[in-house]
């Protein structure tokens, strides 16, 4: 059995950089091929995952341990469960992707945004594997390198603001979880995430911890207030930055916040649930409102990002109550299993609609939405998917959106009528902001003669799309498969909470 | 008879006295040479306070490396530079007040650190070059050339530090001074100095005289 | 009776005078360069005190390389001072702030 | 007998298919094979569903309820697609499909112009399918998957023409205040779960008894009854779909999509969803006496206020919106005093005539070439006579004359609420009551100023019939004179008009006092008005007999009728006096008594207001500005600031060196001891 | 007396001042042109007095000279770094001295005495050996500063770092002066003991405080960091290079070796003491290095900062602790050298590349330098997976392990305001077009370019590969 598969998923795009990279500016088509086989390379070796996982057992799988900095007892630890694989392969799916979607869009320095995307997407694949908190932690920080480069130097007019906003930023708060760890490793002597989990910790001692974690994931997720620097980032990100920057990127913290803070501080995170509930609820209310007059589409859509991982963040927190309080396990994995399903959907969703915004910027270099308008006039298969994937965004019944959504809504009822009031406002505001874009942007009459001179999507454009357009559809017509290979992770991270450590 | 003990505190309170006093001078006086002859002073007295401490090799290593050498240097340098006095002096008295307090807080916190009522307990006791049946240059020279004979070495290569870091900082070749090369002037070619051209009586037209293409300095 | 505490307590003093030289001396590098040798002064006088109270011969040991390395010091600090007053036709001090920030 | 799953499957995946067909693969099957392709899928859905309705109530077959697949599941909780048919869904099916497949073949001739033909196609199967979904479920979850589902559907058609800024204007707001009723329908659901531990239909009825004595906090010290919260959330949700007031007021506003539509969705099936789920939920709303108290009132003063303003507008399809609107408030009401086989009934009935009268005043509008402002139109009845002649058979359906299907069902609900002791009967009988004589108002006004009186418009034979411009600004000019509409609408229009006439007659004694729902509707014995009424009803044709008495409801219709009748017929003069008369009434009616301004300025406009407000100051001033920005900018005041320390001169830094031994000795002066115990 | 086998433990130290020496004639009597063989020679010297190093490595503590010379393992370390690091700077600097006419044999010669002083100075057992090796040090830093002479701004920092020095050196013979009044003994293992058996009385901290000035001095920790800004932007920048690089090395010895060798004893005094110093450096360092515009001076301020990262390691005062420190203090030495071989590397005739905003659109004439230099930056900030992360995680970790969990935080926040800095370089490199006549690589010189090519990637590789060195200082230090 070739047990070194996690490795090879981490280290094969990484080292698809190098023959990217050596094919230099002067021959971009060859690093487009080159970028587009190792990610589809990537993507078919994730695939082997499936078979290899029993996700019927649950649990840490495909372990692969060795040593690294074996004196201080730092160990390069990969495993993965049913969460890591759907986020894993969320991840080579949107690598394919966006290098399709960039195919001929990038024309300065081709080789180099490849090898950021690979580079990308190894780090992110790196997080979702590794299972020593330094290590990690090495990973969780390392994809701020590309994304900081892919957004300064493909990015729009504000870049700079932009990019820097964004790493200095999420650096501050990935520092904060660097303290945490490492106060963790000075009790525990060790960064190993099964032995951290069932390290007993005081309240204050796991109040402080908490603090750092969640400081550090929402940031990442980001949670209000802290959240500015994603609209940012996503305006003048390039078109595949901003795919992967909300696909994958934002979810390793909410991924974070399952590995670190649910297992090491489940006391702490039972005490300050409801800070975490009030903020995901903010989240969802106060940012649809922010959402709804937005002029930038890439701000109105981040926006709604920010939204959307509110439902991550409540249906994770909930389950602290759920479990604890009311002693109701199922409804806690409910919750759970509907943050799961949303961090993945939300992949797909803002992947799609970001790709979306891209294909029109690319024609008409704008993202304002008043220069658009009646756009359907011109390109009538591009609105089908347009439209497809706003209604997905607005969680409709039978696109992915909805699963997620619907999941946690359920179980915050049972913690709070007034939590899956409020979070439920999600149907109206969502919709609103979504709609209201797509009244402007598609519907009505041409009113831009540069709209009028637009084409439809051409082949390459539509093969992204419909990748989008069949996940999304396929994880809302059927969730089951997705939600098996992750139930029986969900079940014991739940089963985690419940664990006392005082 | 007045008591050996009493007449070295004596002493040592005049000599004290004068290299507090001389010290303050070099610090304050407004001619630099006077400021180096006050060091000297300063020197000297303390060269006198040693011989107190029954340090005599010390004290005349002092008097020879300081006095006789490092302070030749110091006034040689002042001399050579030109140095306007007068401008030098201006604004001394504006930062007095400062700097007087925090020499004096320093002072205090320093003397309250030392603990100077328990060294007032040890008083000048048998000389122990004495002890060891030797002249105090000859207890200093058997420890320097058997127990510090690395040091030794090592100073010795400071030294050398020192030479080649004031040659290479000082001493530079002139561009105006002429200096016979020996090996170049064998090299020579007769054919790279005196070429013979023959030329029209024509006047050349007047060509520009060219720019100025020294690279300008770092 | 000379006690150990006249010695250490005379090179304390000299000690700030050095100090206060180096700051107080707003003018002329040469003076600083003397406050040097005078703050040297200082520690030699405390060594000299204590290997004279402590019967030890090291810390006269010690003294002896101060002042070798202190003429080797006052070597390379005198060229130094002589390149600057070729670069900058000065020694001032309160001129010598072309780096600052 | 068993019903057979791959039916039910087809009968729902069918025009899925067709949707799906005529959507994706529009330019290969063209317009012929995109509405062959939709109408043969609707065929079979409808034949089969009539089918499944036979073997239901004749072939002995046992309700059928069964998952298909398990959409997930987690725990023991789980979500699935599965289908409950009995006799209450397996007649929802078979009108849906019925009046579904009726609206396709009419929308041959109807869109036979518009470029967005195959689309269309895909749309209304699309809808169908969706419909089909709602009513088939078990579950919950499925519900509300075709709850959404049509909602979106609505959305797609009703901007259909998607160049119309009034038409995209109108979809977002019907889906925006759709969604507002579904917020509260999800969390119905979610209460459903919480209270009930299940979203299947079977196992949460049955375990409906354990409800009451459960209770719900909603502030620390009020407690609500689990029932009240679960079928008051719920009813939200009817309240959107089913536009009850006060969220009906995008029905109206969705009459700017294409008129098959409007019969379809937004007269026969979409807006009768909210009545169907009450129904199919009676095990839940029979244990809350409050919240059908609050489903009554609310159906009530939708029954009479709504229908008020379809007496002053001009707008053909309007004023059967808001007609519609009043029809929905009688179902409503008809739920809220447990008569829910009535409001199924009804719901049935008005299916019928309601698609027949948008179907035929969409026959109008197309003679009218898309002028739909009764102003300009008048003496139609001799251009299209079958238009004209299902037309009034529909409205006498509406106005409830004796014998007609409407009669059956309306009267019905009205003595029904007349006998219901629950808090707010009365309010609703007043209003039910009233509402005939509103009913009858509208109805004849709309029909004498459409077909007949003078025509009001003229024949221009130079204009584009395609340029609308001059059409907006001319709308009596019309292109060529108004003619009968080809067989693919008069044909449908017959086959609706038959049974707005009869099938009331045949069908009001089974349906209500047959017990012919069994076991899909039930009500507490304790509180059904209809016992009483059951006594007295002998059969239909007796009872139509006693709907003729000037006493009752008919007299109200009667009147109506000779003012109508004198007013538009033969003296139109006076509805100018009597609009002068009463203006304040009139401006709050035309105002549609300013609901629509009030949610705009209050929803809309609010909400952009507040969105502003987040941009500018929280977002933009306090978290950007002063936090984010701020914290950098303070950090560069501070850096400049020290940088100033480092000036340059050599005795600063020698003092700075001091200064700092200075503070060391000072702090092991300070501290020394302190530090020396450790 | 010396026997053999005290010439024997202290063999590459002799060798390279006999080689110093020979180099030193041979500078006297070879031709102007043939100065390359010079350069090549004072490199393969270095690397030989590597391989002795390394070669005569000893498992145990080996004392010469009477306890005047102690070689031990963590020694060899910071010797084998230094020798290795004035390799890269003789490698980065040949063609910026060709260039600017300053390629003189004094720049070699002095640079070796000054690593002799180190090497001497980490090995020193007695407080002495300690003084005259970082006097040797110190002298031939100040002459080196000052060798580009006709230049002001040499002189200017010369003379600064002269007088600066030269009174930091006072305090630290002060501090050695009670130290030693205190104790009795100027060796550094009797010292060890005499503290041990529990004579400590004030008048020895008292001196303990000014040895921290000294230091902190050498260190360039804030407040005593004045002298490092103007330093480095005045001297030429191979000098520069030199100072950030091995004068870093060498200070955390003398730390090391006065701090743990020595004063081990007293570290309930000093420990809190450089955890302020370290929060003032990280601190000042880090701020004012926002504003800066000048790239050497930038650098500056972030060395600064470093150190005051580098003593958080130091004040954990245990052997984890200085490994810690020893690994960021090798760390930090080999990343200066990449972005100031960048600097070099870029730097030609006339140009000499001292703006922050000479390096514009650095990305679009050499992309590969701009990938040379962005590396030495994220590592500089501490972003994993490069080299510095670790460096910084494991001091972070050494003060949390310590205790003191204010000073860890002190500690990240401050690296969050230095990660603007150096992402602005970055930033000016790929993000900026680039100026006419702006930055390139041009130098031709192919060593340089392998040479600084091997050094950045070692930063990538051992960001990746990080646990054999810490491995390494980590034994050294006499931990499993």
């Amino acid at each position: 059995m070739f047990n070194h598969l996690l490795s090879l998923l981490i280290w094969l795009p990484l080292a698809g950089t190098v023959p990217v990279l050596m094919a230099g500016s002067s021959r971009p088509n060859l690093a487009r091929w080159l970028a587009l086989l190792f990610m589809v390379l990537t993507f078919v070796a994730s695939l082997f995952l499936l078979p290899q996982y029993n996700a019927d057992l649950g649990g840490m799988q495909l372990v692969e341990h060795h040593a690294w900095a074996s004196t201080i007892n730092v160990h390069y630890n990969l495993a993965v469960d049913g969460i890591s694989i759907a986020l894993i392969i969320l991840t080579t799916i949107i690598g394919v992707l966006v290098v399709a979607g960039a195919w001929e869009i990038i024309k300065t320095n081709t080789h180099q945004y490849m090898a950021a995307m690979l580079a990308l997407e190894s780090m992110l694949i790196g997080v979702f594997c590794a299972t020593d908190a330094l290590l990690f932690y090495v990973f969780f920080e390392a994809m701020l390198i590309p994304m900081f480069i892919l957004i300064g130097v493909w990015g729009g007019p504000r870049r700079v603001y932009a990019t820097l906003k964004f790493f200095i930023y999420t650096f501050l708060g990935s520092i904060c979880f660097l303290i945490g760890i490492l106060y963790l490793y000075s009790k525990a002597g060790t960064f190993d995430l099964h032995t951290l989990a069932a390290l007993p910790l005081s309240m204050t001692e796991q109040s402080w911890l908490f603090g750092a974690f969640v400081l550090a994931f929402a940031i990442k997720v980001p949670m209000v207030p802290v959240h500015t620097w994603l609209p940012d980032a996503h305006v003048e990100a390039p078109t595949g930055g901003s795919v992967y920057l909300a696909a994958v990127m934002l979810k390793v913290g909410t991924y974070g916040m399952l590995r670190f803070i649910l297992p090491i501080t489940p006391d702490a995170g039972m005490h300050y649930m409801w800070l975490i509930v009030v903020l995901s609820l903010v989240a969802i209310i106060y940012i649809g409102y922010v959402a709804l007059t937005q002029e930038d589409m890439k701000k109105l859509v981040a926006y709604s990002s920010i939204a959307h991982m509110g439902f991550v963040t409540l249906g994770m927190f909930i389950a602290f109550v759920l479990v604890r309080d009311l002693g109701s396990v199922e409804t806690a994995r409910l919750g759970m299993q509907g943050a799961v399903i949303q961090m993945i959907s939300h992949g797909f969703v803002s992947g799609a609609m970001f790709t979306c915004i891209g294909i029109m910027y690319d024609q008409l270099h704008t993202r304002i939405i008043k220069e658009y308008g009646g756009l359907v006039n011109v390109m009538p298969w591009f609105a089908v998917f347009y439209v497809l994937f706003a209604f997905s965004n607005t969680g409709l019944p039978g696109t992915s959106g909805f699963v997620g959504e619907f999941m946690v809504i359920l179980a915050s009822f049972h913690m709070s009528a007034w939590v899956a009031f409020f979070a439920a406002f999600t149907l109206v505001i969502g919709a609103g902001y979504t709609l209201w874009l797509v009244k402007r942007v598609m519907w009505g009459r041409i009113h831009n003669p540069h709209v009028a001179q637009m084409r439809d999507i051409n082949k390459r454009e539509a093969f992204v799309l419909t990748v989008f357009a069949l996940m999304i559809l396929f994880i809302g017509i059927w969730p089951q498969p997705l939600v098996h290979l992750t139930d029986s992770s969900v079940a014991q991270l739940v089963q985690q909470l419940a664990i006392h450590k005082l | 008879m007045i008591d050996p003990n009493f007449f070295q505190l004596i002493c040592f309170y005049a000599f004290g006295a004068i290299t507090v006093g001389a010290a303050i001078a070099v610090i304050s006086l407004r001619n630099t040479v006077h400021a180096v002859l006050s060091l000297v002073l300063t020197f000297f007295s303390t060269a006198c306070i040693w011989m107190l401490a029954e340090a005599e090799f010390l004290a005349v290593a002092l008097i020879v490396v300081y006095v006789g050498a490092v302070m030749v240097l110091f006034l040689f340098v002042v001399m050579m530079l030109d140095i306007d006095q007068v401008k030098i002096r201006e604004g001394f008295v504006r930062f007095l007040p400062v700097g007087l307090v925090v020499a004096v807080v320093m002072l205090v916190e320093m003397l309250a650190l030392i603990g100077v009522r328990a060294m007032h307990a040890q008083t000048l006791g048998v000389n122990p070059a004495t002890v060891a049946g030797q002249s105090n240059t000859a207890w200093l020279g058997t420890a320097l050339y058997t127990h510090y004979l690395l040091p030794f070495e090592v100073a010795a290569l400071i030294l050398t530090v020192g030479v080649v870091a004031a040659v290479a900082l000082t001493l530079r070749q002139r561009s105006g001074s002429k200096r016979q090369m020996a090996a170049e002037q064998v090299a020579v070619d007769p054919r790279a100095r005196v070429r013979l051209v023959k030329m029209d009586a024509v006047r050349p037209p007047v060509a520009e005289p060219p720019a100025a293409s020294e690279e300008p300095k770092a | 009776m000379i006690t150990l505490a006249h010695f250490i307590v005379l090179g304390a003093i000299l000690f700030c005078i050095a100090v206060a030289g180096l700051f107080i001396n707003r003018k002329n590098v040469i003076v600083l360069l003397m406050s040097i040798e005078l703050l040297l002064l200082a520690v030699n006088i405390n060594f000299v005190a204590f290997s004279r109270f402590g019967h030890d011969v090291a810390g006269q040991v010690f003294v002896f390389f101060i002042l070798t390395v202190a003429a080797a010091e006052s070597a390379i600090g005198l060229a130094i001072l002589v390149l600057l007053f070729r670069n900058r036709s000065t020694v001032n001090v309160a001129e010598i702030d072309s780096m600052k920030g | 007998m068993v019903l057979s799953t791959s039916i039910l499957l087809i009968i729902a995946l069918a025009p899925l298919a067709g949707c799906l067909i005529a959507g994706l693969l529009r330019h290969q099957v063209g317009r012929v094979g995109s509405h062959t392709v939709t109408i043969a899928g609707l065929a079979l859905s409808t034949a089969l569903s009539f089918y499944v309705l036979y073997q239901l109530v004749w072939g002995g077959a046992q309700a059928y309820d069964e998952n298909i697949y398990t959409w997930f599941q987690v725990g023991h909780i789980n979500a699935s697609f599965g289908f409950m048919i009995d006799r209450l869904s397996a007649l929802m099916m078979a009108v849906v499909s019925f009046v579904s497949l009726l609206v396709h073949i009419y929308t041959i001739g109807y869109m036979a112009e518009d470029p967005g033909y195959q689309r269309f196609f895909s749309y209304i199967s699309l809808f169908t399918f969706s419909m089909l979904i709602l009513v088939m479920a078990n579950n919950f979850f499925q519900l509300f998957v075709g709850w959404e589902l049509v909602g979106l559907v609505s959305y797609l058609l009703i901007g259909f023409w998607f160049k119309k800024p009034t038409a995209i204007f109108a979809n977002l707001k019907a889906f925006l205040v759709n969604r507002v009723g579904d917020w509260g329908f999800i969390l119905g659901i979610a209460a459903v779960l919480y209270f009930l531990g299940t979203l299947d239909y079977a196992t949460a009825f049955a375990g409906a008894s354990t409800l009451p004595g459960k209770t719900l906090a909603i502030t620390a010290n009020t407690h609500w009854d689990a029932a009240t919260v679960i079928c008051i959330l719920l009813f939200v949700g009817a309240m959107g779909k089913s536009a009850q007031v006060p969220l009906h007021v995008w029905l109206p506003d969705s009459m700017e999509g294409p008129t098959p539509i409007s019969a379809l969705i937004h007269a026969a099936t979409m807006v009768t969803a909210g009545i169907f789920m009450v129904a199919r939920m009676s095990p839940l709303f029979e244990l809350s006496s409050t919240a059908l108290s609050f489903v009554m009132v609310i159906g009530a003063t939708g029954a009479l206020f709504t229908g008020l303003i379809g007496v002053v507008h001009n707008d053909i399809k309007r004023v059967i919106a808001y007609s519609t609107l009043s029809q929905l408030g009688y179902m409503t009401v008809a739920l809220g005093v447990s008569m829910y086989a009535g409001a199924v009934f009804h719901l049935m009935t008005h299916a019928f005539f309601k698609a027949l009268l948008f179907l035929g005043s969409g026959s109008v509008i197309m003679a009218m070439h898309h002028n739909q402002d009764m102003r300009y139109m008048g003496g139609l009845r001799k251009y299209m006579p079958i238009t004209w002649l299902t037309m009034w058979a529909g409205s006498l359906a509406l106005v409830a004359f004796p014998f007609t299907s409407g009669f059956y069902s309306k009267d019905l609900i009205i003595e029904t609420v007349g006998e219901s002791h629950r808090w707010g009967a009365n309010y609703a009988y007043f209003c039910v009551y009233l509402g005939v004589f509103v009913t009858s108002l509208y109805t004849f006004r709309m029909m004498y100023l459409t077909f007949h009186g003078k025509e009001r418009f003229s024949v221009d034979h130079h204009l584009d019939p395609h340029d609308e411009h001059a059409a907006h600004h001319h709308p009596e000019v019309l292109p060529h004179a108004p003619k009968e509409s080809p067989l693919v609408v008069t044909i449908p229009l017959i086959l609706l008009a038959i049974p707005s006439i009869v099938i009331g007659y045949f069908t009001v004694k089974p349906l209500l006092f047959g017990n012919w729902f069994g076991n899909s509707i039930y009500v507490d014995p304790a509180n059904n008005p209809m016992a009483e009424i059951a006594e007295h009803f002998t059969n239909a044709a007796a009872m139509g007999l006693h709907g003729i008495s000037l006493l009752g409801p008919f007299g109200l219709v009667v009147l109506a009728f000779v003012i109508q009748t004198y007013i538009y017929l033969f003296n139109p003069v006076v509805a100018d006096r009597i609009k002068r008369l009463l203006k304040p009434l009139w401006v709050v009616l035309d105002r549609k008594y300013w609901m629509d301004d009030i949610q705009y300025g209050l929803f809309a406009s609010g909400g952009r207001w507040l969105s502003h407000v987040f941009r500018r100051v929280s977002e933009g001033m306090i978290i950007d500005g002063a936090m984010v920005n701020g914290t950098v900018h303070r950090t560069h005041d501070i850096a400049r600031g020290m940088r100033r320390l480092q000036t340059g001169y050599l005795y600063q830094y020698a003092f700075a060196m001091i200064v700092g031994l200075i503070l060391l000795l000072g702090a092991y002066l300070l501290f020394g001891p302190m530090l020396a115990a450790q | 007396m010396p026997t053999i086998n005290d010439i024997l433990v202290l063999l590459p130290e002799f060798y390279l001042v006999a080689a110093a020496c020979l180099l030193l004639l041979m500078d006297a009597f070879i031709k102007p042109e043939q100065r390359g063989t010079l350069h090549w020679c004072s490199i393969v010297v270095l690397l030989v007095a590597i391989y002795l190093v390394i070669a005569g490595q000893p498992d145990v503590t080996v004392t010469a000279f009477g306890n005047m010379f102690i070689r031990d393992p963590a020694s060899e370390i910071i010797k084998v770094f230094v020798l290795l690091c004035t390799v890269l700077v003789f490698i980065f600097s040949r063609p910026y001295l060709i260039d600017r006419k300053r390629f003189v044999g004094e720049f070699y010669t002095l640079m070796i005495f000054a690593v002799i002083g180190v090497m001497l100075m980490v090995s020193a057992g007695n407080l002495v050996m300690i003084y005259l090796g970082l006097e040797m040090l110190t002298l031939s830093s100040y002459a080196l500063v000052a060798l580009n002479r006709d230049s002001p701004l040499s002189s200017e920092a010369a003379i600064k770092y002269f007088v600066l020095g030269a009174l930091t050196s006072g305090m630290l013979l002060y501090g050695m002066s009670m130290v030693y009044g205190a104790a009795g003994t100027l060796d550094l293992a009797q010292l060890h003991e005499a503290i041990a058996q529990g004579t400590v009385s004030r008048l020895m901290v008292f001196g303990l405080i000014f040895m921290l000035v000294g230091i902190a001095f050498e260190l360039g920790a804030a407040p005593f960091h004045m002298w490092i800004p103007d330093v480095y932007q005045g001297a030429s920048t191979p000098v520069t290079t030199f100072i950030a690089s091995v004068s870093k090395l060498a200070a955390f010895g003398l730390a090391w070796r006065l701090l743990d060798t020595g004063l081990a004893g007293l570290s309930n005094y000093w420990q809190p003491m450089l955890a302020v110093i370290s929060v003032l450096s990280m601190g000042i360092g880090n701020l004012v290095a926002l504003v800066q515009t000048n790239i050497k001076r930038m650098l500056a301020y972030s060395t600064i900062a470093h150190m005051g990262f580098l003593l958080m390691g130091i004040t954990n005062a245990t052997p984890g602790g200085y490994a810690s420190a020893m690994f960021y203090a090798i760390c930090y030495a080999l990343m200066s050298t990449v972005a100031f071989g960048v600097v070099l590397a870029m730097a030609r005739a006339g140009f000499e590349c001292e703006e922050i905003s000479d390096l514009k659109g650095l990305n679009e004439r050499s992309p590969w330098f701009a990938g040379m230099m962005a590396i030495s930056m994220f590592s500089l900030a501490g972003v994993p997976p490069l080299f510095g992360f670790y460096a910084k995680y494991l001091v972070l970790q050494a003060a949390i392990n310590a205790g003191y969990l204010w000073l860890a935080i002190c500690g990240i926040v401050m690296a969050i305001i230095g990660l603007w800095y150096y992402l602005h370089v970055i930033k000016v490199m790929y993000f900026d077009q680039p100026e006419e006549g702006g930055a390139t690589v041009s130098a031709s010189d192919s060593s340089l370019r392998v040479v600084l090519s091997l050094n950045g990637l070692a930063l990538l590789a051992l960001g990746v590969y990080w646990g054999p060195l810490l491995g390494w200082c980590r034994r050294s230090l006499g931990l499993s």
